[in-house]
């Protein structure tokens, strides 16, 4: 079970395979990888700026991966999420999650990625045509979060 | 005896307040952390956005917390709008 | 929309980075990679062997892209599976979609794992201590894909 | 006018009848693909497995089909136990 804050990019496959190594026990890998889009609400991004909360991240992202391991029956975790600039195309988060089974993974690593978005302490602004703006959460964000909660 | 917290504020919220972080003597009366937003929100002016700011986000010790959460000698306050990472 | 069967290994990250090249509409990727595990409802498994029905395999796999691609709001999918001979920590099918928000790519991604489990012509055999079995097809796997029709 | 069809037999199927596909021009009468799995059956021995394997799967032309099925000359006819992929 991993989790890494960083400014630095990361190689999805890279990672994938370094969580696989050497084990024979996983028959189901389910990744999810994050990046900036160069349109957010009909408007253009020329860049993005995350900021986040060092110590409480990582505590955050870790509480939401133990939840998982508690909920499904996986292997192992990785999460990595960026800060700082980005770029149009850029990565900013990936989680993969390994396990004997499919269901189980998918469910995990969705999960992961929901919890991240409403309880992760990150912000982000956009520099945008006409300046620069900070992203409002989203109510849609809460309804997938939530649904795990039944 | 006195109580000392440190505060910090994040993205939209620091920027409006333009600062991120200060020490605080608790004021008596100050015990939660409801109660340190109310009293930060009395400086007027550019504070009032801490009560004014939509589903305002309080951590103690860096936990999500609520009004009610208590504050103790040396806590971390920290004060951010809802998050949007991912 | 790309459909492979093939008796080579792949490589997920290098698969993943050609889909996404090129463009910054994506904001989601979420991919799924299926392996051979050593051990296999309590037997040991030394190797296995993937039959499949050669064209009928890819016009399956192209159906249930397109299923995909109709029901929900996706930019890119990828599907390779192999066949011929594995071995356990091999890798036995990728599936990635791209889109521009996680929940219809996760959706897509899931979709296309459960019906390709009960729609396309593959058949598993193992080599266990005890011999050779065929793998019998799991009624889980039909209710995984059975909840899609809701 | 005869009608044929090409057979494919496949996975644990295709090791029972120790075959993996044969031409066979289709009998009177026999125009779906139930009637096809009938048909063969009828061969006895090993041939029974068509009727005495569960869930047994029929393909026309690369398409799952059903009992129902109906067949035409030069048709693509194969039959399998339920696939185990991914």
């Amino acid at each position: 079970m991993t989790v890494r804050v960083q400014r630095e990019n990361f190689d999805p496959g890279a990672e994938m395979d370094a969580l696989c190594a050497g084990r024979l026990d996983v028959g189901a890998c389910a990744s999810f990888v994050g990046l900036v889009r160069a349109a957010n609400d009909g408007r253009g991004v020329a860049a993005m700026t995350l900021e986040h909360y060092p110590g409480m991240t990582e505590a955050a992202l870790e509480d939401i991966v133990q939840q998982a391991g508690r909920r499904w029956n996986i292997l192992d975790t990785l999460v990595i999420h960026r800060y700082g600039e980005l770029r149009p195309g850029d990565r900013i988060v990936l989680v993969v999650v390994i396990g004997a089974h499919r269901g189980e993974a998918f469910a995990a690593c969705e999960f992961i990625m929901d919890y991240l978005k409403t309880q992760a302490p990150f912000w982000k602004k956009e520099s945008t045509p006409d300046g620069q703006r900070w992203v409002e959460a989203k109510t849609s964000d809460d309804d997938a979060a939530a649904r795990w909660r039944e | 005896m006195s109580m000392t917290v440190k505060i910090l504020y994040f993205a939209a919220l620091r920027e409006r307040l333009d600062r991120a972080e200060e020490r605080l003597d608790l004021p008596p009366g100050v015990a939660t952390a409801g109660a340190l937003r109310a009293h930060l929100a009395g400086r007027g002016g550019a504070w009032e956005a801490l009560t004014s700011v939509r589903n305002l986000r309080v951590a103690v010790n860096q936990r999500m917390g609520g009004a009610d959460t208590p504050l103790a000698d040396g806590d971390e306050v920290a004060f951010f709008p809802p998050v949007t990472g991912g």
